[in-house]
């Protein structure tokens, strides 16, 4: 299972982007580690790239509220992209705000799974069982 | 006309900046309030001063977190700048400063100077009349700092190095030597003119398991480089690093050594200060715990003998701080100051020769580097890895070093890399910690470290 | 019959108690769980432990107060009672709580224990199975402590002298002497069917200016007094001060010196611990700045090297602190614990030896008293102002000495009445502070240094 | 000007007495000091016999809720003790209270001034704000 994840926009937050990176590995999947300060068009450059099956996006600096509504827009040129499972989290507002208007408002730019200030492990599970859902893994495995 | 002024003009001739009045500036400059400098409270003061941390978009906002800062007894103001500005996206910082307008709704993390401009900006620093620490993380802030002189800020923060392996990834560092160098130059100018300008070096770094003397020979480095530009008044500074006694001895260490370095390149005249930062790290979720680990770091500096202490809040964790809470820990950190009373003189006198011993070997090998200026042979270091920062984002960090905490929480060094830490430090150093254990495990104590305070 | 259990059968047959059965009790002691003794947690512990400070007047409010500090990882659970039971107004204090249950009001500031009884009480301590220490304050503790320990409450706090002076005016002190014994020798029994029953003085006295040698030789005092009547675990105690390098040396001192006394009676086999007070005096009514006194409190408490601490609240200077504040302040108390790393040891041998001196010297007074037995020549002692505590509201104390702080902080004696503080001891106190003030100044001082704190 | 002073019932917070014993001295009041552990009875018997004007009654434990409702009936046994001017002070509750509340209350318990969890120095303003009003005193001098 192809993940290509990083750190979008402006941000150079990079201690959650090396733990997640020992995390997806540990839990058995291939990473493409874009890194911080990743602009949103080269993930999407990546995932044709590497043919991903899932797009794991951090960001922690609040920036990600001004990307976010270009998403939509950016998936749609590519018609292969409707499958991939787009995920964010970190620290998805400036300021502090509602956790479920938070959700609410990335699920509509565009992303599958938006884990805002959430454990990165509770954000791991929530893939997996929507890969679980989706028929795309077994209980037991990723690789 | 001077190439420095020739460069200067090119700098401000920007299209996000209105005209700018450099022989206006500079008569400002000359008649301002002795109180917007913080050299000037350096040289007078009597108890620590406390800086809170905070940028907001709007000129209104930030006003009123002016307001709420005085209120809550503030001796030095911040201004935080937002993170497209730092990376020069003047553009981006425009479109999102009038969306945050429009929406009320924050979209930026900081405050626009170049967008809001120093006309604007001067009136509230002078409305004020408190010092004003510009704390940005740009590796190319010459526009920025002119900016920011002329709105009357009077100390700038940052580096070549300590704004550009924390904050950046590709921007090419030689790049940033030569930008600093023209803001060096612009402060020392400015210097003659009132109190001196004070530059701060940004100690924290990635705020995650960065050794002491790493910190420490950073922090001299720019110095020097500083203070061979003409600048008088430099603050090097560090943040909280989760053992009180290795803060201590780094405290001890660093003032030392920046007396002992600023005297070899004939710059003893310069006042050095010390600036404590409460923990950078990852912030406990839970704000009354955040409440206790703010104030153990007031203990702290204070038992370190800090000049100035950078204030944290207990929303770290959540995102930016509203005002009210940002308020609170000034007010917070000035009640502590004032109550904390009969604090002992602590030496480790063994911690403290080894940190020397490193610091001046690393320090050693930068001036052995054979290229012809500091800050070339400061740029080898860093290529080479001879000075190595944990977890820098910038692609030209060594990233070879590997650091973890021993059993009282000091950040230890147990993977020198190219770092010349001498053979007797390095054992020591890993002797302090359980080597036997596999990768699996060190990498889970390595996770453990980092959220140390969590 | 034994003397003891002829006095004992009169106490317990009190209008206001419930037939008492000693057998019963003998058992529930024997078989009781390890965890209720705190000094079985003392024996194996490898932090501090914490415990707040908390009594409500209804049995629901007093266990609702339980589980919101379990839930908040407390070491020890506090029973604070009632003033009125204090004062063996058990009739007052019945009817308070009937006044409290049917007006939804509290009309008590403590846990009415006589009247709520040992068999209900012990539901509730079984019920938590953690360490119950006993707060009270009376000087006729006899039959709260027969309540307490048939409850399953292993630890006692107080003394005759710690709970007299600071805590009543009239009442006689020679009867609180034997009122006491009392209790030591139904605590020293009862230790021996199980672990040992703790005692523990209350070193915060009047929380008001207190200079440490007095508080030191009054904590020695009732520690050996307890020994002697075969107590096997106790604690000795104090409170902030005011200035951290005075509490390290307090407790430097006091744990050097308890056990040095305790080996003179032959009584080396106690175990002794040391419990450290957060500040006890007049506190600030902004409540963030009380969370940062207390935090303060907790660090001082680690340097101190404390084995126990007893916490306060931001309500302090509200009045009796509400569930939510009290639990908030242990779960602050532990975080703070868990992140201070890193301690240094501090030692300032010249207020040690000083400290040391004017501690013994009382001493030996007090040892040089003719009386016959020691609790004869204490009493002799607080009569004559050989010991003198600063605003005790007691008519027996001498009110002499006058103490004041000095630019640390510390407290300084500056005018030692009738206790014997050796001559040197006594000019190196004034020679801290400045004593060519005129009185007013000096009333105005002693003021601002009560309220040091606000 | 004659004052009696001390605190009440079962309390034997002695610090503020001792303060206000010193307080009004300086103020140029005659003091007499009944100090802590004072019980109501006490209060009123010294006021008859040294002819005080004022009585200043100190709670600090929070059990003058508990004595307070006794004052009127004690007050009304004595005539001449009509004019006195009744003041309490320090901390008038268990727990926390609303301040309003509290001064009604103790209001109606019979007290002319009720100063709760008040400065000192206020409230011997208002002492003296009170005495000049009733004419007792001139503006410049107590004693
Ligand atoms: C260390 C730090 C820094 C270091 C970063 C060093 C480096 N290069 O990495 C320095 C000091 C350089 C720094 C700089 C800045 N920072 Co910073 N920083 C922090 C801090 C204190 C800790 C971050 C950290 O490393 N945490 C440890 C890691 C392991 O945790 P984490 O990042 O939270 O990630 C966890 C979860 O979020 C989750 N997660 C993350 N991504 C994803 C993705 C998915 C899919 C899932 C499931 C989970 C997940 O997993 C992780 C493990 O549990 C945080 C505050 C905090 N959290 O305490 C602020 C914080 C993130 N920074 C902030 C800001 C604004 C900045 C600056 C703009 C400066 C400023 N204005 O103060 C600059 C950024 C410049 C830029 N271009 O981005 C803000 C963001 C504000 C907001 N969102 O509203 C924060 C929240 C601080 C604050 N309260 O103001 N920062
Ligand atoms: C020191 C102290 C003690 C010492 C007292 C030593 C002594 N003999 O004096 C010790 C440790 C022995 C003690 C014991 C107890 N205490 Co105590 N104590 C305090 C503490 C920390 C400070 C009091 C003090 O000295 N302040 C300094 C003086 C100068 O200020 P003050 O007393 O507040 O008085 C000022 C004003 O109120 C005003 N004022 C006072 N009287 C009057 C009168 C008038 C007319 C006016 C105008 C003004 C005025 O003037 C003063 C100067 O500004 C307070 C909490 C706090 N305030 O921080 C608790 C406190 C008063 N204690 C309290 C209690 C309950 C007790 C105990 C029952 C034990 C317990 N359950 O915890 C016992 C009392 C036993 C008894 N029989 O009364 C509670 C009262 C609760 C309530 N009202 O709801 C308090 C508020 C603590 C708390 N939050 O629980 N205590």
């Amino acid at each position: 299972m192809k993940v290509v994840t990083g750190v979008v926009g402006n941000d150079i937050h990079v201690v959650a982007n090396r733990l997640i990176d020992l995390s997806l590995r540990a839990r058995g999947y291939d990473v493409y580690n874009l890194g911080v300060n990743t602009h949103l068009q080269e993930f999407f450059d990546a995932v044709v790239e590497t043919g991903a099956e899932v797009l794991m996006i951090s960001s922690l600096n609040g920036e990600a509220e001004g990307w976010g509504r270009e998403v939509r827009l950016l998936k749609s040129k590519y018609k292969s992209l409707d499958d991939v499972i787009m995920m964010i989290g970190g620290n998805l507002t400036v300021g502090s705000g509602n956790a479920e208007d938070i959700v609410a408002r990335y699920k509509n730019y565009g992303f599958d799974i938006v884990c805002h200030q959430m454990d990165l492990n509770t954000g791991l599970d929530m893939l997996q069982d929507l890969l679980e859902a989706r028929g795309l893994v077994s209980e037991e495995a990723i690789a | 006309m001077s190439l420095l002024q020739e460069e200067r003009d090119i700098i401000v001739s920007n299209e996000f900046v209105d005209a700018f009045d450099f022989a206006e500036v500079a008569e400002f400059v000359t008649n301002a309030s002795k109180e917007l400098f913080i050299s000037h409270h350096f040289k007078n003061k009597d108890k620590m001063l406390v800086q809170p941390r905070g940028g907001f978009p709007t000129y209104q906002q930030q006003f009123a977190l002016y307001e709420y800062f005085v209120k809550a007894n503030v001796d030095v103001l911040p201004l935080t700048i937002d993170s497209n500005t730092r990376l020069n996206d003047y553009a981006t910082a425009q479109k999102m400063l009038r969306l945050s307008e429009e929406n009320d709704k924050d979209m930026l993390n900081g405050y626009p100077l170049i967008i809001h401009g120093y006309r604007t900006t001067r009136n509230m620093i002078t409305n004020f009349d408190k010092p004003v620490s510009l704390r940005h993380g740009t590796p190319d802030a010459r526009l920025l700092v002119e900016t920011a002189i002329a709105s009357g800020i009077f100390e700038i923060e940052g580096g070549p190095i300590t704004y550009l392996l924390p904050y950046s990834k590709n921007f090419p560092l030689d790049k940033a030597f030569l930008y600093w160098k023209y803001v060096e130059r612009v402060c020392a100018n400015y210097s003659e003119l009132n109190e001196p300008i004070n530059r701060e070096s940004f100690g924290p770094l990635t705020a995650t398991l960065v050794p002491p003397c790493i910190t420490i020979v950073i922090q001299l480095l720019e110095m020097l480089l500083s203070l061979e530009e003409g600048v008088k008044s430099f603050s090097v500074s560090f943040a909280q690093q989760g053992s009180m006694m290795q803060d201590i001895v780094t405290g001890a260490v660093i003032k030392k050594l920046a007396k002992h370095y600023a005297e070899e390149i004939g710059c003893g005249d310069a006042t050095i200060n010390l600036v404590y930062h409460q923990w950078m790290g990852a912030f406990p979720t839970n704000m009354d715990y955040a409440d206790q680990l703010i104030n153990l770091a007031t203990v702290i500096a204070s038992m370190v003998g800090a000049d100035k202490i950078i204030t944290k809040t207990r929303q770290e964790a959540t995102g930016i701080p509203t005002k009210e809470a940002n308020a609170k820990t000034v007010a917070d950190t000035q009640y502590t100051l004032r109550i904390l009373n009969g604090l002992p003189t602590v030496v480790d006198e063994e911690e403290e020769e080894i940190l020397t011993q490193e610091v001046m070997a690393i320090m050693e090998a930068v001036f052995n580097d054979p290229a012809d200026t500091l800050w070339r042979k400061v740029f080898n270091c860093i290529k080479s890895g001879v000075i190595d920062v944990p977890f820098s984002p910038h692609i030209i960090n060594q990233n070879e070093m590997i650091t973890i905490r021993d059993a009282q929480k000091n950040i230890r060094i147990i993977e020198r890399g190219n770092v010349p830490i001498p053979d007797k430090c390095y054992e020591y150093e890993r002797a302090q910690c359980d080597l036997t254990k596999d990768t699996t495990s060190i990498v889970n104590d390595i996770i453990h470290d980092i959220g140390i305070m969590q």
